[in-house]
């Protein structure tokens, strides 16, 4: 059943790419509407106005949104019930190797990644068709964009139903490709043509690592379905090579440090709503391999790994943010920030890897149920930023947070969503960011069970990093709020932005706020229904996470820690609310209008205001040697010997230091051995001569 | 029964914490050799920003009338689930350490839009200040707190103080490092020398005045007391978690009585403490402010350390 | 049992076998393209002959066929072919001179003792004294490939090419007593057309270099120039 | 059995027809129609087998079993769309003046001739013949390389003849010691050199004179293989000849030269019984991509581009046969198949786009996509093919060679995956910038029958999500026959 929905949502995702490839400008519906249209020329005299190439355009441009929309709807359906209906339903399809068909087959974890995929979707999917109207009239027919839209999400579908290697390598690759076809649909730019070759290079070489890793299974099992690859004994060096080889197959996906440096070039690059769905989605999808190869494939689990995973994602988390915080470009910010969510997630997988292998099960299964948590909860407020960025995009075509501000007076109710968002990813109280977070201190403040010293003291210091993170991120998203939203506007058209039209350009943002406010304050029920998806990863279910009763939130004991933010919420409207009464309507003072006081100084224009960069220096001072920046200072003076400076012009730069080490390195070390190489092919025939001679030599005197 | 001792309790607090700020007031300028304003000076003030007419500044949105409520309703209810007097409170189990801090950031989120929202230059400086401070501040206090966790097996505020005041009297290193870190932080978090200089409007040095610059009226009154009432909070989470004998265990009325008794002149003496160091220190630059919260990281991570080192069970 | 004691025959194919590698030899040192194709001519009959010998002997009636396949083609025709070519190319009086030429003939000795090194095992396997002649064959192709190594004129690399085919097809004859008919007559036809072609080329390349001198065909190159 | 000499037939009567048709667009059409007729004549042929299994014909001078009937099938096929490609492309050749009618007729004749030689090359069973109409394949392409008769085109061509000639010799050579070996056990008569019974009696076969005979052989094959450093004739004779002349070659003959190789590999592995042949392989074959892939970072011509990119995969296969596990070898069957159908695709999009840009050199290429986007698509999505990205064929048998290496020689993954990396690095970083961007001023779309690339595509991609039974069955069967072992 639930199975059969995931099929349908998947077969909607398709449908979506072939109405879409059908329907383009020089689609094949098109033609032949046209055909049909002057075929018969009486009978659709009341049809031809039904089908007026207008109307026919804007059908073209919301039925693959809509079968999208209906994807992302079954998909959310057949989570929900394999998530709580619990069990696991295979099923096989007559494709593939002829000794090996695909296996699909839809368990719990699957199905929790199913709601991870299906809310963002149908959020996107109702954004689209507002959103896409702009690439109409562009040089670029937006069948391809539907088409390649349908196929990302398909295969993305498919990974997560995967049962063997051989499908799960085709729809991760699946995913790849499309995804690449989505970062170079605006090929005009150079530097959209750069992000996509790196990003599909990148995604290449990582399935490769994946398809490695599943090799060291295989090599022993002797088969590739899940079922064979479970049941393998692996040596402890060789299960750590396969773990290796997935941790970086997967981490690549995921955008850990250092592979990360090609995600805030590629998620950018894509039309907004499909980064949403790249940064909220598609991260995750590696993720859910990461824990389907990690916890669910492989035979045992070592605490070596753990703490490798922990140090890789305390590194992604801290350097992820200090990167963002130091963007001028919204969606690199953004995109960055992904990488520190990345990095928060893996550092909760590392904690439950680590009390995992040392025998700790339910701390394990504490960690990995944050892990999940904050997933869910990345999908939904990243998505919901992207949108908004995507809106802001739209409405005044710009990129760059320098020339944004003031825009709550221009897009109130847009402005009111990315402040939810902002909140959700500052990791406040009580939205829904806080509460995975929580649960990763949580998790980590019960190190001290452990045996190991090294581990005891290795987990706070982790978690030390994590309090700085997640500070760094209230101020990266203070900044992304104050600066855009806030403040006088800094240049003419972003003053003369106007809210979004299209309703759907707020609609789904709004499910997605909607969504945030609700697992931030009602998480219990939630993490109650992720029993059935621990139970066969770790053998546990959290027993006592609901012992206060659902509004509560125990995540080991009533005594331990205990938080209700559904009360929280409640105390602060009332006290607001209480305070607003007594001081506004019982002395009716009303406020006045004035021009800003600013200690006496008037005046005030835009360009006295803090800019993005100005607001960020402080942070970029403090930890200098992370960063890479290259700062100009341009003086425009005049007057006798230019000696009166008239004006000051301020440019910094951060370089990602993951470019210098590693990037470029490899790039150049490879034009050196090509250089290299190419003198075989000197274009003297008697050299070609020599070495077939010198080969039959050789080759004779080894052997003989 | 509890939850009604729970609101009195945080009624008490949102009450007595003018009265706190006005004695710091008081003892520093005994020290400093001056005539003091009376006991209830910060009352007249609230009273008298209370019935001024408030102005909102040209570019302001919602946010700027909207970010006092909000600051004043977090830090009540940061206050709510501090025990103060009694522990055993049912308030306790809404909110436990973290969510504490949390709601500090929650409050500081808004102030610090609230100051980027009039556009001005100050403004933007008093926020990217704030932001930088207690992006540092906040991991700190995180490790100081995390200490205590850790040997108190709990995040949950009152079960913390019950474990202290059960081991009774016991020299726990880490908990000497936690204790100076708290300090360190408390001392930044709430605008005090020398990091910031809460009774200053010279420009290029404010932080915590910066943002609210622009603030007038009821809306400064919120956040004047909302402030008071942090620094109240900072002062009894030191003094009940580190010191906590006296506290009210039952809700008998001498016990309860005795505990007000107590946290007043625990608060007292730390009130001296602080106005001493606030005579003798001079206010920092900004670029040193880092130095002095990484030393309070510092202390903090060294005294998990030493907790998973030093007192490691065997 | 002593070289004197083999059989009248064995003698004559060994004998024949010194010749057709001594031709091999000549060519390597050989500067003048005439003398060059003469050499070659004289190795080709040399072939035919050993071919006719071990018909003769042995008594394989098809081999005669072949003997005499191998008599015109690489005794007659394609010398004659090569020769006209020469002259119409006007190539008779260019010396195509070797570089180091004791070097050359040095490396030609160590490729008949590799050869001879290389087929001992092969020869271990049978009785047949004449089996040794493996390794003449086995030295003419090796020498032949060096040929093409070091010379420049496409007309010497047309010579060293059909000069590995007579050590081919001397191998064949030696060990195997030739091969099936069919393969035979195939090699043949190959042969034929690829001297064919070769003459096609001689003027496609003179007409697009104006010379044929195979170092200078090398526009195609791909090594960064200096 | 009809059906095989109708296979060798109509190419034969072909290549006569052509050589008296004068007027070349009539040529066209006989060619294409000759291909259908041979395409029918294979499909009959690989009916047959599928029904009656392996078929040896009366005088065992053909042999057709499961390995060699799909290449048949595919020779026939990949034949046929190429002539259909090549019709209009030589005419627009012939109004641009760079053939005249003369040549035209005998690049129609070669064609035939070339198709007769593959058919030959696959379907018979004697050893010598195999030798001969591999040496007639060479004959027939070498003067079709330099059919432009410019400068590059007879450099290409004479490098080509001098090279794959030596090298063809050279597998004479080792033909020979295999007669030799043979003859010492099984007597002396016609029959020691037919396919068959040497694998029969593989086993008695003297071992140390197999070791040579396979040198010799593998460095002969091998150099029309294009394995490193035997290959440098193949991307000047690839990048100088017409188009469809590039696409067959680097479709067909590379495969046959490596089915003749393996063929070989059979008999050596029965009568030595150890890895030696194996290793051999594997080693010339990693070498090849490598360097293959190294290589293709410094191309300036579309067509070399891709001609090493055939390198490498050739490269990819033969070390996969030379691992001789059952999946290697399956994956080894599937990606000849695979490759020869995308990088026949290939080439023709490649073709198109050469003249749309009127030139081959690929910094002049730019922005196809938005010049025609059928070519520019064509082109992208064939070299993500290529490249191994599913859904498409190729992607199949890289991802079953790396399983496969990873089960038997771990510690050469990491070359694999480098050399991958490298490679899809090198054909992308070139291609992007010729399907993306803006378009240069002056280039305009052209006629063109793309037809061809959609329909081997389309295979590919039917390919690379199910394999039809009876191909499975041929692989998997073929598998046994060259592993002893099957995959299932």
């Amino acid at each position: 059943m639930a199975l059969l929905l995931a099929g349908i949502s998947v077969l909607a995702a398709l449908l979506s790419s072939v109405a879409s490839l059908a329907a383009g400008p020089n689609g094949l519906a098109w033609h032949g509407m046209l055909w049909w249209m002057q075929k018969t020329p009486f009978r659709p005299v009341q049809r031809g106005e039904r089908l007026t190439p207008g109307r026919f355009s804007r059908l073209a441009r919301t039925t693959p949104f809509l079968l999208l929309g209906v994807s992302g709807g079954f998909a959310v359906t057949a989570g929900m019930i394999a998530l709580l209906g619990g069990g696991t339903r295979t099923a096989t399809l007559p494709f593939g190797l002829p000794w090996l068909n695909w296996h699909l087959a839809l368990d719990p974890l699957a199905g929790f990644f199913f709601c991870i995929l299906g809310i963002p979707l149908i959020a996107a999917s109702l954004f689209g068709p507002g959103y896409v109207r702009e690439f109409e009239h562009g040089k670029h027919t937006l069948s391809v964009l539907g088409l390649f839209t349908g196929l990302f999400v398909a295969g993305m579908e498919l990974v997560l139903l995967a049962d063997d290697a051989f499908l799960f390598m085709i729809a991760w690759e699946l995913m790849s490709v499309a995804s690449y076809f989505l970062v170079a649909y605006q090929h005009e730019h150079a530097t959209n043509r750069r992000a996509a070759f790196l990003y599909l290079l990148m995604a290449e070489i990582g399935a490769i690592a994946i398809i490695l890793a599943f090799g060291v299974l295989a090599g022993f099992a002797g088969g590739l379905t899940f079922e064979a690859l479970r049941s393998v004994a692996l040596t402890p060096l060789w299960a750590s090579i396969a773990f290796v080889l997935a941790l970086a197959g997967f981490g690549m996906k995921a955008g850990l440090v250092p592979l990360h440096a090609w995600l805030p070039e590629a998620h950018p690059a894509a039309p907004s709503h499909i980064s949403a769905l790249m940064s909220g989605v598609m991260l995750k999808i590696a993720v859910y391999g990461f824990i389907r190869f990690a916890f669910d494939l492989l035979p045992s689990l070592f605490w070596q790994w753990g703490v490798l995973v922990l140090l890789i994602g305390s590194a992604s988390a801290v350097l992820g943010i200090l990167y963002a915080l130091q963007q001028q470009n919204l969606k690199r910010l953004l995109a960055y920030s992904s990488v520190e969510n990345i990095g928060i997630i893996f550092t909760a997988l590392g904690l439950s890897l680590i009390f995992q292998s040392s025998g700790n099960s339910q701390l394990g299964t504490l960690g990995l149920v944050a892990a999940l948590l904050h997933s869910l909860n990345h999908a939904l407020f990243k998505s919901l930023l992207f949108l908004g960025a995507g809106a802001i995009l739209h409405q005044t075509h710009e990129h760059s947070l320098e020339n944004m501000g003031g825009l709550i007076h221009r897009m109130p109710k847009l402005a009111a969503l990315f402040l939810i968002g902002t909140l959700s990813i500052a990791a406040l109280p009580p939205f829904n960011g806080f509460v995975s977070e929580w649960l990763i201190f949580q998790t980590a403040l019960q190190a001290g069970g452990i045996q190991s010293g090294i581990l005891r003291s290795l987990i706070p210091t982790a978690s030390a990093v994590l309090a700085l993170t997640s500070a760094l991120a209230a101020t990266c998203f203070v900044k992304v709020y104050g600066v855009a939203f806030l403040g006088l506007p800094r240049s003419r058209h972003i003053a003369r932005a106007r809210e979004v039209r299209h309703p759907g350009m707020l609609a789904g943002p709004s499910l997605l706020a909607a969504f945030c406010v609700l697992f931030g304050v009602l998480p219990t029920p939630l993490i109650n229904a992720l029993g059935s998806l621990t139970q066969p990863l770790t053998g546990f279910v959290l027993p006592n996470i609901s012992a206060l009763g659902w509004l509560w939130l125990t995540p080991v004991s009533p005594e331990v820690a205990a938080y209700s933010p559904a009360l929280v919420l409640l105390g602060t409207v009332a006290v607001g609310w209480l305070c607003y009464y007594l001081l506004y309507r019982r002395t009716g003072l009303e406020p006045r209008r004035a021009e800003p006081w600013d200690c006496g100084f008037g005046g005030l224009t835009a360009r006295t205001q803090y800019t993005s960069g100005a607001f960020s220096m402080p942070i970029r001072r403090i930890f200098e040697p992370v960063f890479d920046t290259c700062e100009t200072v341009e003086e425009q003076t005049e007057g006798p010997a230019n000696t009166r400076v008239t004006g000051l012009r301020y440019h910094f730069q951060v370089l990602d230091r993951a470019w210098l080490v590693l990037y470029e390195p490899s790039g150049r070390a490879v034009t050196r051995l090509a250089r290299r190489v190419g003198r075989l092919q000197a274009g003297n025939i008697r050299t070609y001569l020599g070495y077939s001679f010198f080969t039959l030599i050789v080759l004779l005197w080894v052997v003989s | 029964m509890a939850w009604l001792m729970a609101i009195l309790q945080t009624l008490l607090f949102i009450g007595l914490a003018p009265l706190l700020s006005g004695w710091i007031k008081r003892v520093k300028c005994r020290l400093q050799n001056r005539k003091a304003p009376s006991l209830f000076q910060p009352y007249r003030d609230l009273r008298k920003l209370y019935r001024k007419q408030p102005i909102v500044p040209q570019p302001a949105s919602w946010i700027f009338r909207a970010a006092p409520y909000i600051v004043f309703a977090s830090t009540v209810l940061a206050a709510a689930t501090v025990p103060l007097v009694a522990i055993h409170l049912p308030t306790a189990r809404i909110a436990d350490v973290i969510v504490l801090v949390g709601f500090f950031a929650l409050g500081r989120m808004f102030l610090v839009l609230a100051g980027m929202d009039i556009g001005t230059a100050f403004g933007g400086m008093g926020s990217s200040r704030e932001m930088t401070i207690s992006s540092l501040a906040e991991p700190a206090m995180l490790m100081a707190v995390f200490t205590l966790a850790m040997s108190a097996h709990t995040t949950n505020l009152s079960q913390a103080v019950n474990f202290v005041l059960d081991s009774g009297l016991v020299l726990r290193p880490s908990f000497v490092f936690a204790l100076g870190g708290l300090i360190l932080v408390a001392i930044a978090e709430t605008g005090r020398i020398p990091v910031d200089n809460p009774a200053t409007h010279l420009e290029l040095t404010m932080i915590h005045e910066a943002m609210i610059l622009e603030y007038s009226g009821r809306w400064l009154a919120l956040i004047e007391w909302a402030s008071q009432i942090k620094l109240m909070l900072y002062g009894v989470l030191i003094a009940n978690i580190f010191f906590p004998w006296g506290i009210a265990q039952t809700f008998s009325l001498n016990a309860l009585a005795l505990g007000l008794g107590m946290i007043a002149l625990k608060l007292a003496v730390l009130a001296v403490m602080l106005a001493l160091s606030e005579v003798l220190f001079a206010k920092m630059r900004i670029f040193r402010v880092q130095e002095y919260l990484s030393f309070a990281y510092l202390l903090s991570v060294l005294g998990m350390l030493s907790h998973i080192i030093l007192e490691a069970a065997r | 049992m002593g070289f004197a004691g083999l059989s009248l025959y064995s003698q004559a194919v060994l004998l024949l076998a010194g010749l057709i590698a001594l031709t091999s030899f000549l060519m390597l040192g050989q500067s003048r393209l005439v003398r060059l194709v003469l050499v070659f001519a004289i190795q080709g009959i040399l072939l035919a002959a050993t071919t006719a010998v071990v018909a003769g002997v042995l008594d394989f009636p098809h081999l005669y066929i072949s003997a005499g396949l191998s008599f015109l083609l690489k005794g007659i025709l394609i010398p004659i072919m090569l020769h006209r070519m020469i002259y119409r190319l006007g190539l008779h009086r260019e010396l195509d001179t070797i570089e180091h030429p004791a070097r050359v003939m040095m490396g030609g000795a160590f490729l008949v003792v590799f050869s001879y090194y290389v087929s001992l095992p092969v020869v271990a396997h049978s009785p047949l004294v004449t089996l040794n002649a493996v390794a003449v064959s086995l030295a003419v192709v090796l020498l032949g490939m060096l040929l093409m190594i070091t010379r420049r004129q496409a007309v010497a690399h047309v010579v060293g090419f059909m000069s590995i085919e007579n050590g081919l097809f001397f191998a064949a004859v030696v060990s195997t007593y030739g091969m099936p008919m069919v393969v035979e007559l195939g090699i043949a036809a190959d042969v034929l057309v690829a001297a064919v072609v070769f003459g096609v080329f001689f003027f496609q390349i003179r007409e697009s270099i104006d010379s044929l001198d195979v170092d200078r065909l090398s526009k195609l190159s791909e090594a960064d120039k200096p | 059995m009809i059906a095989a000499y109708l296979v060798l037939l109509i190419p034969l009567v072909g290549m006569v027809i052509l050589g008296l048709v004068a007027d070349s667009r009539r040529a066209g059409h006989i060619n294409v129609r000759c291909n259908a007729w041979a395409l029918a004549a294979s499909i009959w042929l690989a009916i047959d087998v599928l029904v009656y299994g392996p078929r040896l014909s009366s005088g065992q001078l053909l042999y057709i079993d499961s390995f060699n009937v799909y290449l048949v099938a595919l020779t026939a096929f990949v034949g046929l769309t190429t002539s259909i490609f090549s019709g209009p492309y030589m005419a627009h050749e012939l109004e641009t003046g760079r053939v005249n009618a003369r040549r035209l007729r005998l690049y129609y004749v070669m064609y035939q001739g070339f198709m007769l030689a593959m058919y030959l090359v696959l379907t018979t069973n004697n050893m010598g013949v195999l030798w001969v109409a591999m040496e007639g394949a060479t004959l027939a392409t070498v003067l079709l390389v330099s059919l432009y008769r410019t400068p590059e085109s007879v450099e290409a061509a004479w490098k080509y003849f001098i090279l794959c000639g030596v090298g063809i010799a050279l597998a004479l050579f080792g033909t020979v010691l295999l007669y030799f070996a043979a003859e010492q056990k099984l007597g002396i008569g016609g029959n020691a050199l037919l396919w068959t019974v040497l694998h029969e009696h593989a086993g008695l076969l003297e071992p140390t004179i197999m070791r040579l005979a396979f040198v010799f052989l593998l460095v002969g094959y091998g150099t029309k293989i294009g394995l490193v450093p035997l290959h440098n004739w193949l991307p000047d004779a690839h990048s100088e000849g017409p188009t469809p002349m590039s696409a067959i070659l680097s479709g067909l003959l590379l495969n046959d030269a490596l089915y003749a190789v393996v063929r070989c590999k059979m008999l050596v592995d029965g009568s030595l019984g150890t890895q030696m042949a194996g290793y051999l392989m594997m080693g010339f074959g990693l070498l090849s991509f490598l360097v293959a892939a190294l290589f293709l970072h410094r191309q300036t011509d579309i067509k070399r581009l891709f001609s090493y990119s055939s390198i490498e995969h050739m490269g990819l296969m033969t070390f996969a046969f030379g691992i001789g596990s059952p999946w290697a070898t399956f994956a080894a069957l599937f990606h000849m198949t695979t490759h020869s159908l995308t990088k026949s695709a290939i080439f023709v999009t490649v073709g198109h786009a050469a003249q749309l840009a009127g030139t081959q050199r690929m910094d002049r290429i730019r922005g196809l996509i938005l010049t025609q986007p059928a070519i520019g698509w064509g082109l992208l999505i064939g070299t993500v093919a290529i490249a191994g990205f599913p859904p498409f064929g190729v992607f199949a048998s890289e991802f079953l060679v790396l399983i496969a290496t990873m089960r038997d020689y771990p510690w050469l993954t990491p070359l694999l995956l480098i050399g991958i990396g490298v490679a899809f690095a090198g054909l992308f970083r070139h291609l992007q910038l010729m399907v993306y961007g803006d378009v240069p001023e002056g280039q305009k779309a052209i006629p063109a029958n793309l037809l061809p690339v959609m329909i081997h595509l389309a295979l590919v991609l039917w390919l690379g999500l199910s394999i039809p039974g009876f191909l499975g069955n041929w692989f998997s069967q073929a598998t046994q026959l060259i592993s002893g072992a099957s995959p299932l």
